[in-house]
């Protein structure tokens, strides 16, 4: 029989998996920390968490409620603070970044900062780049999580480019002065999961969650999503990936 | 400097570091003296209108509240905010005291968008440059190490680049295109720490988010403390002084200081207040009443922890966290 | 860019932080994995013939003396040093194990200048650039910031910094003169402290000199303590990690490490002994007979520990200041 | 009766008296650390001693043997680093630095790298800058120690301007990029006690040592040193300066 479960669980789960155990990984607030603490208790044990303020290697018992709050560096192996993790990433030694956004585009770039044409005053102010450009700049791959999947979110333009994804491009990245072999790596919505073609940099279909069709995901896709030769279907959160996330996880459903 | 591209925006403030040394000479001691006093006291001696003003670490981490609180109730206007954070930037644009924000992450983190930032700057009436986090944190980094600017390899590609003032250039070792920021000296730094002594002398436990940088780059430091502690503590452990008594022109006895906010090891953050108050902040009159009642409805930060009550801030104390 | 000026020094370890950062991806562990071992292996394991070299804090002063007692066993040579000390540039030069000099300041402080730099350099042997101290470290924490040079306000002027390969730019922001250095990426840093655990997490008492920086400057990291410690005290007090494990690539445990310099809180330099191989450093064979007695004559910091007798060791213990 | 002592005395007890209490000072090895602690003993109980790899503040007990020793830190009110105190000193913090050199010009430029006419191989290799280039460029007042007044340190020209001194003359520093209002404040020979003079910037006699005369000085020096109008006489050690050197400053005459 299979577990019920909610988008939100769904999400986690994926974002969860898509994280190799040995490995650092720089974590927002939210799905991120959630998924992340999942990947430790699952395949992943040796994941490092890392937080912008400077929390490195925290135990992750109790879920934080902030990239800065006590429990990103309770039984963490360092607490230092923002410079040092950024110049941590800047060098080379965080892996997996995780990103959101208020708008995505084909290449993985991302807007968090405004909606509408003009930079000021702007229709609608969103809260800015926050360490997210960083995390896009640095990590190796980042990871980009994506609750709700639609047109106005998965566009065509963005209306303001806060996080680098591959710019305009194979190789635009570099030419604009940002890390070799950096960039999106793979993007989770509540409708599928998405990584970036090798030749080209678009996003390309992988896998669709589970109900969900290939067509149902390009008929919420703005631009053009590339769809891979075969796309499979993701696997539901399994029982144990559940019973982790809701009895050690987040127990008191904070955020599930 | 050949510039590649310059960022649109406005340079709020200029990175003048001769200036700065000027004033720091003229006006700061060098040798310790007693800086105790109130929030009050301390806000009317070093805060003026027009002064660009940064906070550290993080609304809900940390930060400065009892100060921000007290700058509200003097009413310090026309501020140029250096704004990374969540209640204490909120508040300060609720009451309608900041002119410019160089903005990098205003919002509630999981909880969503800040609706006082939106009103504020959709509006038209909070002039904004986009900078990343890191960037920032540079900038501060830039000032602290007493220089015009600072380079870095983010930035780069981007229109969070192109509405900052920064500007790129080629490096002149490595041809590569570099960002360069300008250095943030602010007027006034507020920082919230655990321990000081009467000098200024201070101890950060855990992280230390960007108060290295932030103290470093404030001509006017303010420092509010859980504690004040003897000196002869501070010199048993210097290598635990994170703030020296020189960056710092006043010391505040500010227990609770952080609240709503958390404190690491202290008490934890007060999760229905903050709540309450994002609710409220959705509607600019429930929003006023909320500033009136516990900003301007208090004469200090006694009266606020009255308020508030001692027997919420124990059960806030009893769910920290230990090491 | 456009370059006022260049220092007319060879750029002995060109700033490429694209080639540090794959470098790092392939080789270094990003979990935490253990890497006890002895001088032997790590200096064999982790330093090769060519590498450029940094050691910290400085000669006298928690230097790690054992590790490059053994890197001269080893006779690892063609060596590029960064030159901040004293003792261990001293008994490297005396080595013969030295190409290049990136040199700051080596010497025996109030007891005068080093003989056998003298030797190394007046020879011809060794090739030198000129940096000032503070242009060391930045360029150490440029490295750590992962950027390939940093602006200072220092080197302006002089032959300083015309026997660098520094650049003086003109700033774009405020149009004043920077000097601009070139971010030094070290092949292999040595650092001795008080405390590491098994991975690598470090703890340091006192001042911290450039460690910080080093840590982060360098592709192989070598780190010796005094003391080995559990991972649960490092997570005890987290903000006290001044190197956290995933910089570090051996940890070798070292009591004495810092000998014959001192160790603060913990022993007190061996004047004696400095100052007979400050004698000994006035004359080639002498010399060289102290390298045979106290470097070639032991098999490794063991051996080198009996030689030196834990009566004369603890003898410096007791003379060491508390807190 | 006068106190009989040795030059290394008088040469502490004047460097000494040169101190302001209330100020911050840069220290360096050697003399420097005896006339700091010497002037905490006498007028200057305020004066905050700073080290250039961390120590702020010490106590000064105990005499450091070297400048990142751990008496240099010892109940100090922090303990930091290399790049902190420098930066310090960059942001204008630090009124006094301390400096010596092998040679110096009649615009207190020293050398402290070469001597010879070729950089390298060079004739003699000096230790280099250390923290003298930061010291002399960002410190409100640099005291400059000579121990030995002649000719062959009191030079026309260096071989290296290792430390930037007033460099060519009036506005040069500036002209150059270093801050405003900075430089040379005090020389310190065994001969005399030299300022600089406000319009010209060139060294000028303030000061014999007992027993010396001005022509002695214009003597051993081999640039054209200007004359005050009225050139005291400094006062010998006094009872009391040579008692708290000799009984608590530096018990053990490591350095006396």
């Amino acid at each position: 029989m299979m577990a019920e479960y909610n988008e939100t669980e769904l999400l986690i789960c994926i974002a969860a998996r898509q994280m190799a155990d040995n490995t650092t990984a720089f974590i927002g607030t939210g799905i991120p920390m959630l998924a992340a603490a999942l990947a430790k208790k699952m395949h992943a044990p040796n994941l490092v968490p890392v937080f912008e303020f400077g929390g490195i290697g925290a135990s992750l018992e109790k879920l934080p409620l902030g990239v800065g709050d006590s429990r990103t560096f309770h039984k963490a192996v360092a607490a230092t603070g923002i410079c040092d993790m950024m110049e941590t990433a800047a060098r080379g030694f965080i892996e997996y970044g995780f990103l959101g956004g208020a708008q995505i585009d084909m290449y993985g770039n991302l807007n968090t900062t405004i909606i509408g044409e003009k930079y000021w005053p702007p229709k609608v102010r969103l809260p800015g780049s926050g360490g997210a450009n960083e995390v896009g700049s640095f990590c190796w791959k980042t990871i980009v999580i994506m609750r709700q999947h639609d047109k106005k979110r998965f566009v065509k333009k963005l209306d303001f480019l806060t996080t680098p994804g591959y710019l305009t491009g194979p190789g635009a990245r570099e030419k604009a002065g940002l890390p070799p072999n950096t960039g999106p790596y793979r993007v989770v919505s509540n409708l599928g999961l998405m990584g970036f073609e090798e030749k080209t940099k678009r996003m390309i279909l992988l896998a669709t969650n589970p109900g969900i069709t290939v067509q149902q995901v390009l008929d919420n896709t703005d631009f053009a999503m590339l769809v891979a030769d075969k796309v499979v279907e993701n696997e539901p959160p399994s029982e144990e990936e559940l019973r982790i996330l809701r009895t050690e996880v987040d127990p008191d459903r904070l955020y599930i | 400097m050949n510039v590649l591209e310059s960022g649109v925006s406005e340079l709020f403030v200029k990175p003048d570091i001769w200036n700065f040394r000027d004033w720091v000479h003229k006006n700061k001691h060098q040798a310790m003296t007693e800086k105790l006093m109130t929030e009050q006291e301390a806000v009317a001696k070093f805060v003026a209108d027009g002064d660009s003003l940064g906070t550290e670490l993080y609304g809900t981490v940390r930060a400065p509240m009892s100060l921000t609180r007290e700058i509200i109730r003097q009413g310090k206007k026309h501020l140029k905010v250096a704004g990374q954070g969540i209640t204490e930037i909120d508040f300060l644009l609720a009451a309608d005291l900041v002119d410019t924000l160089d903005i990098t992450y205003v919002a509630w983190e999981v909880y969503g968008i800040s609706n006082i930032l939106r009103r504020a700057v959709e509006s038209g009436r909070v002039k904004t440059a986009d900078w990343s986090n890191g960037a920032m944190a540079w900038r501060f980094k830039a000032a602290a190490m007493g220089v015009p600017f600072i380079p870095v390899l983010s930035m780069l590609g981007t229109d969070t680049f192109r509405y900052s003032a920064a500007k790129i250039v080629e490096c002149p070792f490595t041809g590569q295109k570099v960002c360069l920021l300008p250095a943030l000296f602010l007027d006034v730094g507020l920082i919230h720490v655990h321990r000081a002594d009467k000098y200024g002398n201070c101890q950060i436990e855990g992280i230390s988010g960007f108060a290295h940088e932030l103290a470093r780059a404030s001509k006017k430091l303010i420092v509010s403390a859980e504690e004040i502690i003897d000196t002869e503590e501070i010199r048993k452990y210097p290598e635990h002084t994170i703030i020296p008594y020189y960056l710092v022109d006043a010391v505040v006895h500010a227990p609770f200081g952080s609240h709503p906010g958390e404190m690491c090891y202290r008490y934890w953050r007060d999760e229905e207040h903050l709540k309450n108050f994002l609710e409220d902040s959705k509607d600019p009159a429930k929003t006023k009443a909320y500033l009136d009642k516990y900003i301007y409805g208090v004469k200090n930060h006694e009266e606020y922890i009255k308020l508030i009550g001692m027997d919420r801030l124990k059960k806030l104390q009893a769910m920290i966290g230990g090491r």
